[in-house]
């Protein structure tokens, strides 16, 4: 038995090794210090703020960069207000030319890429730097489409930066016409049309500026070292499970807003009002992509906040919209709120069968039971889509279930003749393409089918994986797809550009939709301020859309998020990220959760 | 000894080589361009232009010295296989996956070892009885049963039902806790299959003639067993351990993915999700490399078992 | 015949081997005895049970599918098959030891064959370390090898054929057995070998008294070595006499076949044409009825009586025995229904 | 000495290797329950294939159907249950027996396709073909299997090969298929080298038979057993290898298949649907068990050396 005894020791002092080789010590032992545990549901790509292409990613990177403006964390209609920036903008007459003051004090955290590891005061020209490195050809940057077209010379330093080798030939310090900074605390933009939207999107985290010396050190590697002036600091960043953050010990005195809109108060959203924040010391946002895992961490308390996936949406909602008494006995805490989204089937504009077919298109989107649809996938939450204009937003036409386009089969089925009678014969197979291949998706691709058979065409599903579908959708080799769009900001025309030829594939025009009178009309609202009348022609827009049908829009995302009640300030909010720094945690409920739990079963 | 070694490394390099054209043909040629996945869901045509320039997409495949096949060699060849779909170096990616890859598939692998050859010695001696014929069926029934349904069977039950188990990765357990379960299960699942193969080695050396010699001798089945038939099964145990000692480092795709372990084999799920070339293609090179390796080293290790070979 | 004179004796030996296919009886009905100090051998074709009886002496059928169905063996006034597995193994290897057939594969490859002679030496006395290696090395000059010291620490694969089976004797008689059971010692050497190992195996047996249970399919072998002969023909001993005696005047027809296919020389120039027996050994699942020797006997094959009803092995005279109808002198079947009121119906 | 001939009972019959195996596996009950079992799959298979060309309605084509609500427990009415949309698991499971098989079907076809002519070519005629064939298949078998296996699946996916689309369980097989020839490929090389030095062979060759007709009239019968017993056994990997590769978004999206069926369980299990886990679980479990169960016993009845491979 000797050997068999040798073995299991070797075993043994293996494991052990290899344990004490890579266990983390375990944080937290700090009783003092506040710990927030959030959930990132999907992997981020990088945390290079001029790159960042996708609302999770923005979601760490806000916690390290700060933008000029944000968005008032408390006051509903969302309001957009200086974040680095002095005030707000003072803009010319004719709205070309924007003035922007920036705080004196702002400093970047401490990194070794800065002369003696020390931050350095926050300058105008870091933001010149920053936007110039999003123009840069060569830095493949995803976010050029913010400022394409929009600012005097910066498409120029783009036609420049093709001519150059590589990213690192390209000189920063050409001038840009547009962009100018008179002295470190003072940056002056000047546009070649008016911009309306310029406050939101100088609030939208790829314009955060960035230091130069951090890119330059750092290289390629910048993806793994954000080095901003805002309120956190990375420490770990583990791609494959968790992201932890430290309080950065540098950063500015700032305060908790002092004022919100009604019911905020009674909310508890308003304890710590004129508190410095960050409050906490620690952040961990852990990596759990699926829903079951998220959803059971959460019930034990190892997440501080967490959507309700669906197949458990029963345990946690109850008929009349509330928390059953489960969840209410573990003091958790349900926000719900509408999502600035919108989701459709898309119809590819150039195919030769649905193309020139309009009462085809109408009637696949006549024949959607999309009540059903939001039945049998999201719980009955989400709100069923008869436009493409998301009713959080302001444009949001209130009687647009009579106007848009909603269940009917006897009209779709009416329809279908006539598109019959269009196509000249009997409908060949449709292909419907779905950007996934896990179950939700095929069964949502099932339910489709199903609902396209009772109209009486066929057509097949092709499930293929996100990148394959997106190649396809963008080189216009799709049928029938399913896509959505969420809005970088509180402005409808973010919806709008979607059906702007100009921004066909592989732009963001995937339907490849063509009207010009549609053109015309956006190119003029486009750059008007926000006004009633605005809203109106917003609203004229969206009819001329559901009118030609290029999609069928199916729903808008209502999420239902819940908390633990250690989690105080919790507060939803669609557009602004990193909002971690007026989150408070208190330490002792979550420790008390525990006992609670056990008593609870 | 060394010119041996040196000489059987030398017989590799065709391998090598075949690997990289292997992996050439399927992630460059079948597998295509990439560029539009790397550009966004914003991106202007000459964006893709530039990436497929910076990626080097637009050159020929083969006939030029440029070509992305001498590139793709050279890349291979030094071990540099660049950055990621997220713009991450896949080393870095490679390097951080080994350890919880590692720290999940070592305790299953000696677990699976030690339990399935000492199961398999007994099993071995009691040949033919009922014991025997149960040993079997029940390797038979659990190798028969989905790993996935294993998996999914024993994460319901044991962590979300009786609540005996983390259910997840989290940053605040240490690694032994979070693999705790993962180890259990892969241990349980790889049971079947290996007492079944060690079975079969004990009985292929039970029936030798120097088995029955050393019963002859008067020696106990103890001694028989553990000095004479185990010494003998080494050699082939020794090849399927020393040649699963490479999948250790891949991990576990299944269980990585269901326990949130953030090793080797979640890396290589997503880079499948997200069709990432880059990553794939290095797994597939080095995983490779390593498999060869280790079947030097196997050659080697029979030299250190079995007196008969020699290296001259 | 005093008890005490006697090695070794089998009485009505039966083994079974039961298998998938059906119950294989590889050895039935056996006895024989083998005296102090004699070499008795044990004579038939591959397949006939003979080393099925061997192996039932050490108790090492493979158990199972074999089984030890009926019979006794008494060794050193001893029932083996009654005595406990941890007396048996005091008396395996130490009282009784045994050789093997393969040279090749009988000795384990992975260790020296000084350690696996060592290990027989400790296993049965108390001997330190050092001495049990010194006594391997003896035994390894006693069996004629030379350069003992060396050879003790090489592996069995660094020797030829003859060597090994060498160091199984040695290994064999290390512990001064009482008896050796020899299994086809020479079958798997060169014929000049062949004569070297044999004349080892009397030496050994003269210095240390032993006897030999020399089993073996090689007439010419027992001819010269034994004293005492059993012939087995499927599963059964057909003929038992002395090897003299056997060579001079065989009485069972197989025995006599067998002898007929044995090349004589120095019996002039004249060069007979060697005899064979026509057929091959039954399958031991398939045995045909009456005398198991009859489809192939050039007497008894149409004879109704041999394909009916089986002879059993009886003296016939002469210490000698034998199981043939016609070589018991039962010549017609009311002799035999006669023999079987006597001795019951088979 | 008399000659005499035998009568036919005495003599030990000249069965050939495979009347003498068929004929002790005859008499193993447990195998035959199995190939029972193993053949009621296989009709199974082959009936949804033959009611789908007629377009005849029974039960397991119409898995579409709603025959109930959502997540309705197994019931009198429907004994597996139902799914999300208030299909039959039992129709499903049923229905996923066709896609399992079909792709365990193809997919040992290519790798006998594959495989048996390559590892012939390689025996036969060794030298410079053999190296090469050696060579392509060491350079596939150093590559982790699993591995291999995705990385085809992955770039196979969703391409169009010689005008055929690979969707679903096509590429999933081809996958397979292309991967899994070389453990056939490298066993049949080296028994044929193994029978090109038999008696036999060299006979054949000796009255001037030409190369193609000692592999197909001499070689290729004697290690045909190797290929029905390396089947059978690799047929289970293959109906396992489908369902890792559905969970990963690779496999069959369109019908139900048992790999479908289980990872859509994954999600399920948490509101207590069991139901289609365990129906896909069993449906695999129990052809698993058959073919391993009966592979293990034809090796063993047909040819009891190969246990060592094992």
């Amino acid at each position: 038995m000797n050997g068999r005894g040798g073995a299991f020791k070797f075993f043994l002092f293996l494991l052990l090794a290899i344990m004490a080789g890579c266990d983390s010590s375990s944080p937290g032992d700090d009783s003092n210090e506040m710990i927030l545990y959030a959930n990132l549901p999907t992997k981020i790509r990088g945390l290079d703020t001029g790159d960042i292409g996708d609302v999770y990613s923005a979601m760490i990177a806000g916690q390290f960069f700060e933008c000029l403006y944000q968005y008032d964390y408390l006051k509903r209609p969302y309001e957009v207000i200086p974040h680095v920036a002095e005030g707000m903008p003072q803009i010319s007459k004719d709205g070309l030319t924007y003035i922007i003051k920036i705080k004196k004090g702002v400093y970047f955290a401490d990194d070794k890429c800065f002369l003696g590891g020390k931050g350095r005061e926050l300058k105008s020209s870091d933001f010149v730097f920053a936007w110039k490195r999003i123009a840069n050809i060569k830095y493949f940057s995803k976010n050029w489409w913010v400022f394409d077209g929009k600012i005097v010379g910066l498409d120029e330093f783009r036609e420049y930066s093709k001519n150059c080798k590589s990213a690192a030939d390209v000189d920063y310090s050409r001038e840009v016409e547009g962009l100018q900074t008179p002295d470190d605390y003072t940056l002056v933009i000047r546009l070649k049309k008016a911009w309306p939207q310029i406050v939101y999107l100088l609030a939208h985290q790829p314009t955060a500026p960035i230091a130069k010396e951090a890119v330059v050190y750092y290289g390629k590697d910048i993806v793994n070292h954000p080095v901003g002036t805002g309120p956190f600091k990375l420490k770990v960043w583990h791609r494959g499970s968790y992201i932890e953050m430290v309080r950065n010990p540098n950063y500015r005195e700032e305060f908790y807003p002092s004022k919100g809109e009604p019911g905020d108060a009674e909310g508890g959203y308003l304890d710590d009002v004129g508190k410095r924040i960050p409050m906490v010391d620690r952040l961990f946002f852990v990596l759990i992509e699926e829903d079951q895992p998220r959803w059971l961490q959460f019930l034990r308390g190892k997440i501080d906040a967490a959507s309700i996936p669906k197949d458990n949406y029963g345990q946690a909602i109850d008929v009349s919209r509330d928390l059953t008494p489960e969840m209410k006995k573990l003091n958790i805490h349900l926000k719900t709120f509408k999502n600035p989204d919108t989701f459709w089937i898309g119809f590819n504009m150039e195919d030769d069968v649905l193309g020139k077919n309009k009462a085809l298109r109408k009637a696949i989107s006549y024949a959607i039971d999309r009540e059903k649809y939001i039945k049998v996938f999201w719980n009955n939450r989400d709100d069923i889509a008869y436009g493409f204009i998301p009713p959080v937003m302001k444009a949001y036409n209130p009687e647009i279930s009579k106007l848009g386009i909603g269940y009917d089969l006897e009209k779709a089925r009416h329809l279908l003749k006539e598109a019959e009678t269009i196509h000249g014969g009997k409908l060949p197979t449709l292909t419907f393409s779905m950007g996934g291949a896990d179950t939700l998706a095929r069964q949502i691709g099932q339910f489709y089918q199903r609902s396209f058979k009772d109209l009486g065409l066929d057509i097949e599903v092709a499930y293929m994986d996100w990148p394959t579908f997106q190649d396809k959708v963008k080189t216009k080799s799709v049928q029938m797809f399913s896509l959505g769009w969420v809005a970088d900001y509180p402005d409808t025309e973010s919806f709008l550009q979607l059906f702007y030829s100009k921004n066909v594939s592989p732009g963001t025009n995937n339907f490849n939709y063509s009207n010009p009178e549609f053109d015309e009309l956006y190119e003029r609202v486009a750059v008007m301020p926000d006004s009633p009348q605005r809203t109106e022609l917003y609203r004229k827009a969206e009819l001329m859309v559901i009118e030609d049908c290029p999609a069928a829009f199916i729903n808008h995302r209502v999420a239902y998020i819940l908390h633990h009640d250690w989690c105080m300030n919790y507060k939803p909010h669609i557009f602004q990220y990193g909002l971690a720094k007026y989150r408070r945690i208190d330490m002792k409920k979550r420790a008390a959760y525990k006992e609670l739990l056990k008593k609870v079963k | 000894m060394t010119t041996y070694i040196i000489r059987r490394l030398l017989y590799t390099i065709p391998i090598v080589l075949g690997v990289l054209l292997l992996t050439f043909v399927l992630f460059t040629v079948v597998g295509g361009d990439v560029s539009i996945e790397i550009a966004g869901k914003n991106a202007t045509p000459e964006t893709i232009e530039e990436i497929r320039e910076e990626y080097g997409l637009n050159k020929p495949l083969f006939l030029s010295w440029d070509s992305q096949f001498i590139n793709h060699f050279k890349s291979a060849l030094t071990f540099d296989f660049g950055r990621a779909r997220d713009r991450e170096l896949v080393v870095d990616k490679i390097k951080r996956g080994v350890w919880p890859s590692l720290a999940l598939t070592v305790p299953m692998f000696f677990g699976v070892l030690i339990i399935s050859v000492s199961l398999a010695l007994v099993v071995a001696f009691v040949r033919g009885s009922a014991w025997d014929v149960f040993a079997v069926v029940v390797c038979v029934a659990g190798m028969s049963i989905p790993y996935l349904s294993f998996i999914l069977l024993g994460q319901y039950f044991f962590a979300y039902k009786l609540g005996l188990f983390p259910i997840f990765f989290s940053p605040d357990l240490s690694m032994a806790e979070y693999v705790a379960l993962p180890v259990l299960i892969g241990i349980v699942t790889g049971l079947g299959a290996n007492v079944r193969f060690y079975r079969t080695v004990m009985l292929d050396e039970i029936r030798s003639d120097y088995v029955r010699t050393a019963f002859a001798k008067g020696l106990d089945a103890r001694r028989v067993l553990f000095k004479h038939v185990l010494k003998n099964a080494m050699i082939p145990i020794i090849t399927r351990v020393v040649l699963a000692i490479p999948f250790l480092f891949l991990g576990s795709l299944l269980l990585e993915r269901f326990f949130g372990i953030p090793g080797l084999g979640y890396l290589m799920i997503e880079a499948i999700g997200s069709r990432d070339y880059f990553v794939i293609n290095a797994m597939t090179y080095i995983s490779a490399i390593l498999f060869v390796i280790f079947n030097v080293i196997t050659d080697i290790c029979y030299g250190l078992v079995d007196p008969r070979i020699s290296f001259d | 015949m005093s008890e005490n004179s006697l090695a070794l004796s089998i009485q009505g030996l039966g083994v079974s081997f039961f298998t998938e296919d059906g119950i294989a009886r590889a050895v039935q009905d056996v006895s024989f005895s083998v005296k102090k100090g004699e070499t008795f051998a044990l004579v038939g074709e591959s397949g006939c049970g003979k080393s099925v009886t061997a192996l039932s002496i050490m108790r090492l059928i493979p158990q199972p599918p074999g089984k030890i169905v009926s019979g006794d063996i008494v060794f050193d006034n001893r029932s083996l098959l009654e005595l406990s597995e941890k007396r048996m193994r005091g008396i395996r290897g130490n009282k009784i030891a045994m050789i093997f057939q393969e040279p090749m594969t009988s000795l384990n490859p992975v260790y020296t064959v000084g350690n696996q002679i060592v290990e027989a030496i400790r296993l049965h006395q108390k001997k330190s370390e050092n001495q049990a290696w010194a006594d391997a090395v003896d035994m390894l000059r006693k069996v004629g090898i030379s350069e003992p010291e060396q050879r003790v620490n090489e592996y069995p694969h660094q020797m030829s054929g003859g060597m090994r089976q060498r160091v199984m004797i040695a290994m064999a008689v290390s512990c001064q057995p009482q008896l050796l059971i020899a299994d086809e010692p020479t079958t798997a050497l060169d014929v000049t070998i062949q004569a070297q190992i044999l004349d080892l195996l009397d030496d050994l047996q003269k210095q240390n008294g032993m006897s030999i249970l020399l089993i073996t399919h090689d007439l010419a072998i027992v001819a010269e070595r034994a004293d005492n002969v059993a012939v087995m023909y499927a599963s059964r001993i057909v003929e038992i006499a002395e090897s003299k005696q056997l060579f001079q005047e065989p009485l069972h027809p197989y025995t006599k076949g067998l002898l007929k296919s044995l090349p004589r020389l120095g019996l002039g120039r004249e060069v007979k044409r060697l005899q064979t027996i026509s057929g091959t050994v039954p399958d031991p699942l398939h045995f045909p009825a009456g005398c198991k020797f009859h489809p192939r006997c050039s007497v008894g094959c149409s004879d109704k009586r041999c394909q009916g009803i089986e002879p059993e092995l009886r003296e016939v005279g002469n210490g000698r025995h034998v199981a043939c109808w016609y070589a018991q002198g039962y010549e017609t079947e009311e002799e035999i229904k006669e023999y079987e009121s006597k001795y019951g119906k088979k | 000495m008399i000659k005499r001939r035998l009568t036919n009972s005495e003599q030990p019959k000249g069965r050939s290797l495979w009347q003498d195996g068929l004929k002790r596996l005859g008499r193993r009950k447990l195998a035959m329950v199995c190939f029972a079992v193993i053949v009621l799959y296989f009709l199974l298979a082959g009936f949804i294939y033959f009611a789908e060309l007629i377009d005849w309605q029974v039960g397991p084509i119409r898995w579409q159907e709603e025959v109930g609500g959502a997540y309705e427990g197994p019931s009198s009415q429907n004994k597996f249950g139902t799914d999300i949309f208030g299909q039959s698991v039992l129709r499903k499971t049923l229905y996923g027996a066709k896609i399992s098989i079909t792709v365990a079907l193809c997919a040992s076809f290519i790798s006998i396709v594959i495989g048996v002519p390559l590892g012939t070519i390689a025996g036969y005629y060794r030298g410079v073909v053999d190296e090469i064939i050696v060579w392509v298949y060491s350079t596939l078998s150093s590559i982790p299997y699993i591995l291999l296996i995705l990385a085809f699946a992955v770039v196979l996916r969703d391409k169009t090969l010689f005008g055929f689309k690979l969707t679903g369980i096509t590429s999933v097989y081809l996958a397979i298929g292309l991967t899994s020839w070389v453990g056939l490929c490298r066993l049949i090389r080296g028994e044929v080298i193994k029978h090109k030095e038999r008696e036999y062979v060299l006979a054949a060759k000796s009255y001037g038979c030409s190369g193609a007709r000692i592999i197909f009239r001499h070689l290729l019968p004697n290690v045909f057993h190797l290929i029905i017993i390396d089947f059978s056994l690799r047929f289970v990997a293959f109906i396992h290898a489908e369902v890792i590769l559905s969970f990963l978004g690779l496999g069959e999206a369109t019908r139900p298949s048992w790999g479908v069926m289980i990872n859509d369980a994954r999600i399920e299990l948490s509101r207590g649907v069991w139901w289609q886990m365990v129906a896909a679980t069993a449906a695999i479990f129990f052809i698993s068990l058959a073919l391993n169960i009966f592979g293990d016993a034809l090796r063993d009845a047909i040819d009891p050396r190969l246990r060592k491979a094992a």
